[in-house]
């Protein structure tokens, strides 16, 4: 941990929040937000929380800008001047200084900043960092610890997932084909972009393949795999059109995909039940794949279901991108 | 106050999303407030696990088959909580754009005033 | 223990703080995403400075490929947005900025 | 490990591949997703009703998952308690489905009935994991899978209802992260998120403020997700716009469940010993408890749509139930756990009351009830019970409750709290009087209206749930001695 960088860039991310909030121009806003997010990947990456870093940087930084990009895309950024209405401003600012009055009330109490020692760090941890290893033959402890042992969590994490894409299919998607108000002009006329994504997405679906597969020994797994990959089939889609990448992987076949991910992932943690173990228990998997003791049993079982989260992962991005920037169309977009 | 200066900078950044949350009039201000609002809880979490002189939570080549100090590594728990945690919210962000979008649809606006001032005209 | 890359890295950030100032200044949204995108590339440096500093390299630079892939993405749609709306000053948008006049023209 | 040991797991497991399941047909094949939905319900609700003999049998069940011991992996711990309220959950959703089976294509367009039961699933499998969960964290995911879902489920109800839900949305996701703000000081104080370790770690450090911030952030983010009083401002919007057939499942339960998590956090985390004595708030929550009741029924009174007014009763009834909890007392505690269960069912006949209304008659003001009383029979046999209940006639079982909270409440000297009991039980008599006057008062129409035959999908669930509010309060004895089983020793 490096404190030093780590405090010079924690009053740089209070900045950026400050001018994305009070910007007046909604694509300002969102730019600044997606700086925003990048800083705090660094500052993730400082504490030594690199999954999340990674996370973040797939995430926060990647998609949810694009997200909010998408969203605009089809509506305005104008923010317009409203009549200074100062008693809801004082009610707001009375309520969020209260709030963090309380909270800084407890802070007396919380261990220093990076202290071994803290409770935090030596209860449940501990037992981690120390046996998980032995346990699983996953060095990284990150994926030993999200894969297996809270694995219960990270079901229900691909499951949120999916449950944005479904609701956001439910609220946007729209029965048959309107007529477009408007003729799309040549959707491909950039030939630098379209050059350059042929050459980058090979590499980016290959990188995103190699995070997913190589998430026992080096951040990254399902989620940031499967994150990388919605980008790629992203950036199809932005530098071709949506009629081009939807012969890549049609809306019909992405749901059924995305739900099969959840089903990989659950349904690998059932066959456990069958086998008389509890649920999620890998070690079971032992007296079916031949020639593994029960530890290498887990490790492989690790393998499988951040294949089903990433499957889940990169439909639902590329669901949510599709939804929001064609309207629940699927027609035209960025 | 060094030593805490993470969780003074967690607090501040909370509020600044839950004020943004109640103040600002429009939607996807607010979402961007609800974003900052949960990044100041991420950053509580992985403050709390981090250890200073410690390294990131993956096994040394060398460490894997010795007994393993603790301390030496940063905290697993807290980053995967996290790593749940910001799954959720890209989902809930996800979901708060579509549901903004749809508002746009029907009032052909972000702003919070114009809305209700439309709801309040057709209820006349 | 401070050595030259921690002072690197150092320094980085203080370049972004200069950056800062243009994002909070700059009067156009081009600007800013000019200097957004400097701080993301700058951040690719930092990750890999870090990576030197923890002495774990190897595990820093996927993360700082992750990156760069993504933040090129992000850099792409804001460029897709501006060759549909051709305004990238804020002041004076009008309410019709986004209907389909403002599409088509230009092409 | 026997099936019966696998109990924990089934309950939620059934409900997950249920919607997993019905994902995959609603693509591949849309015509089974209604049958596989219920044959997945009742096979559920079978499975709650065994674990529920088995844990007053054999006591307390525990199942970690992937067999790691408890504060390493994630626990569940099955007792009384929580198996009763996932008998309830089963109960309800049971009869919400089956009424759904209807309402739901008259409100959801035809293309996306499978979307749409695949998130009413997965917001069942969200509402028995946060019952079930022993683990503070796992419970945070649950509460975002049930809040997800729901959101997507409320949108699809129109114009004001996506407004609706986007402060919904914003406002559900502050109190999922003040709740998980105060696990955060509870966990950097204690080192781990099980709840039975927290339990024990929690008198070593009952004078901290670390515990006193974390005691208020989970109780204001449940208390924001429950809408009491002060923080009720979503839940009237929220539930008057959205489709029936959500309704009907999420009222009876979203709000009630957290007030189940509350008493789980007070039982089992923090103690009753530290909420009890070491906190001396009693008095101030009670008169909070107190007001929610007054504003609940006087904003009830004064309005003539029957949604609204039913929400505002929602808001009033949560009242009785925290402020049952604060007083103390065994009984009024007892009668408070009685009357989430007699709740849930309350309000689940009103929504499918004002579904049936709505369907048959297009109205929902007060005005339309004049029809209802003549056309539509079984619906006003079961407003008159659902009122009698909430009224507080016996032998229904919102007497039982009420009688026992006064009962409560007395011995301890709230005596405000008595009186706000009895001021909501006249305004609810008067709510239902407004409808029924309306029968007399306005002339028949010419000509006279035939009886309408309701819909079997309808009649159905409406007489279950007609008859299981009376059925809970004949058997209340039966119910009391299992609810008393599950106080504390510290507050018999």
């Amino acid at each position: 941990m490096l404190l030093g960088i780590e405090t010079l860039l924690l009053i740089l991310v209070l900045i950026l929040a400050v001018v994305s909030l009070w910007i007046r121009d909604l694509m300002s806003s969102v730019v600044v937000f997606g700086a925003y997010s990048f800083l705090m990947c660094l500052i993730w990456t400082g504490m030594g929380a690199v999954d999340v870093a990674f996370t973040e940087a797939a995430v926060g930084a990647g998609v949810s800008t694009v997200f909010f990009v998408a969203v605009l895309f089809n509506t305005t950024r104008r923010i317009q001047f409203n009549p200074l209405d100062l008693s809801a401003k004082i009610f707001s600012a009375i309520l969020c200084i209260g709030t963090g009055y309380l909270l800084m009330l407890g802070l007396s109490d919380l261990p220093s900043w990076g202290d071994p020692q803290a409770l935090v760090n030596t209860n449940v941890s501990k037992y981690y960092i120390e046996s998980a290893y032995k346990q699983t033959k996953v060095p990284n402890l990150v994926t030993a610890v999200l894969a297996d042992y809270r694995a219960f969590d990270t079901m229900f994490e691909t499951c949120v997932v999916f449950i944005a894409v479904l609701g956001i299919f439910m609220l946007l998607k729209k029965d048959g084909r309107e007529p477009l108000k408007e003729t799309s002009a040549k959707a491909n006329d950039n030939l630098i972009i379209r050059v350059a994504s042929r050459f980058m997405v090979p590499f980016i679906q290959l990188f995103g393949l190699y995070v997913v597969a190589h998430g026992h020994y080096s951040p990254g797994g399902g989620f940031q795999g499967g994150v990388i990959l919605g980008a790629s089939l992203i950036l199809v889609a932005m530098a071709f059109n949506i009629e081009f990448v939807k012969q890549l992987l049609s809306i019909k076949r992405m749901l059924l995909l995305a739900v099969i991910g959840v089903i990989i992932f659950a349904g690998w943690g059932l066959v456990p039940v069958f086998l008389g173990q509890s649920f999620l228990d890998y070690s079971a998997w032992a007296a079916l794949l031949p020639g593994t003791g029960e530890i290498m049993a887990r490790s492989h079982s690790m393998l499988a279901v951040e294949i089903g989260v990433a499957i889940t992962v990169m439909c639902g991005m590329y669901g949510i991108y599709m939804s929001l920037v064609s309207d629940g169309r699927f027609d035209k977009g960025l | 106050m060094i030593l805490k200066f993470n969780y003074v900078i967690m607090i501040i950044l909370m509020m600044l999303g839950l004020w943004a949350m109640i103040a600002k009039k429009n939607i996807i201000k607010k979402l961007i407030g609800m974003a900052i609002f949960q990044t100041g809880i991420i950053l509580f979490y992985i403050s709390m696990g981090a250890k200073s002189g410690s390294n990131i939570p993956i096994l040394d080549y060398y460490d894997r088959y010795k007994p393993i100090d603790a301390a030496q590594y940063a905290n697993p728990l807290t980053q995967i909580l996290m790593l749940t945690a910001i799954v959720v919210g890209v989902a809930t962000l996800g979901l708060g754009l579509t549901l903004a979008r749809k508002i746009y649809d029907d009032y052909k606006t972000f702003n919070e005033d114009e809305i209700l001032q439309e709801i309040k005209n057709e209820h006349d | 223990m401070i050595n030259i890359f921690t002072w690197a890295s150092i320094l980085l950030i203080v370049l972004m703080l200069m950056l800062v100032y243009r994002i909070i200044v700059g009067p156009t949204v081009i600007d800013r995403i000019v200097a957004v995108n400097v701080i993301g590339t700058k951040s690719i440096v930092l990750i890999v400075l870090m990576g030197i500093i923890f002495d774990r390299l190897a595990m820093f630079v996927d993360i700082a490929i992750g990156y760069g892939l993504l933040n090129f993405i992000a850099s792409l749609a804001a460029a897709k947005y501006f060759k549909k709306h051709h305004r990238i000053d804020s002041k004076n948008i009008t309410a019709t900025e986004h209907t389909a006049k403002g599409a088509t023209n230009g092409h | 490990m026997s099936m019966i040991n696998q109990l924990p797991f089934y309950v939620v497991g059934i409900p997950l591949f249920t919607a997993l399941i019905i994902g995959v047909l609603a693509i591949v094949q849309p015509k089974l997703v209604r049958l596989t939905g219920l044959v997945g319900i009742i096979s559920g609700a079978y499975a709650s009703l065994t674990l529920f003999l088995t844990v007053q049998q054999s006591g307390t069940k525990y199942y970690t998952f992937g067999n790691w011991p408890a504060p390493y992996g994630i626990e569940y711990s099955v007792d009384t308690l929580n198996a009763l309220m996932i008998l309830l959950i089963y109960a309800v959703s049971l009869l919400a489905y089956v009424y759904s089976l209807r309402s739901v294509i008259i409100e959801i367009p035809s293309n996306k009935h499978g979307y749409y039961y695949t998130l009413y699933f997965l917001l069942i499998t969200g509402l028995i994991g946060i019952t079930i969960t022993g683990d503070a964290f796992n419970l945070y995911v649950l509460y975002e899978i049930c809040a997800l879902s729901s959101y997507a489920l409320l949108a699809s109800g129109g114009k004001r209802a996506t407004l609706a839900t986007f402060y919904y949305l914003l406002i559900g996701t502050v109190g999922a992260c003040f709740y998980l703000i105060g696990v955060a000081y509870l966990f950097i104080k204690t080192g781990t998120l099980n709840m039975g370790q927290l339990f024990e770690h929690i008198p070593s450090i009952y004078f901290t403020s670390s515990i006193l911030v974390a005691f208020i952030f989970i109780n204001v983010g449940l208390f924001i997700k429950m809408a009491l009083f002060p923080l009720h401002g979503w839940l009237p919007n929220v539930y008057t716009k959205a489709p029936i057939s959500t309704t009907c499942l999420l009222a009876p339960l979203g709000t009630k469940l957290s007030i189940y998590i509350l008493i789980r956090f007070y039982f089992h985390v923090f103690g009753p010993e530290y909420v009890f004595q070491v906190l001396n708030i009693q008095p101030f929550m009670v008169w909070l408890a107190t007001l929610a009741i007054i504003v609940g029924s006087v904003y009830a009174i004064f309005h003539t749509n029957y949604r609204s007014t039913i929400a505002f009763i929602i808001v009033a009834e949560i009242g009785y139930i925290i402020g049952g909890l604060w007083i103390g007392h065994p009984d009024s505690i007892a009668a408070s756990i009685y009357h989430i269960l007699a709740d849930s069912l309350m309000t689940l006949s009103l929504f499918m009351i004002a579904g049936t209304v709505l369907f048959y008659l297009k109205s929902e003001k007060t005005s339309a009830f004049a029809l209802t009383f003549r056309q539509l029979r079984i619906t006003s046999i079961s407003l008159v019970v659902v009122f009698a209940s909430i009224v507080g006639i016996p032998p229904t079982s919102g007497f039982f409750s009420k009688m026992y909270l006064i009962k409560g409440a007395f011995a301890m000297g709230h005596y405000q709290f008595i009186v706000a009991l009895l001021f909501s039980s006249l305004a609810s008599l008067f709510i239902f009087f407004r409808l029924f006057e309306a029968y007399f008062y306005s002339k028949p129409p010419e000509p006279a209206p035939s009886i309408i035959k309701e819909d079997r999908l309808f009649t159905l669930p409406m007489i279950g749930v007609s008859t299981g509010i009376i059925l809970l309060g004949v058997t209340f004895n039966y119910w009391f001695s299992v609810i008393s089983r599950i106080i504390p020793v510290g507050l018999r």
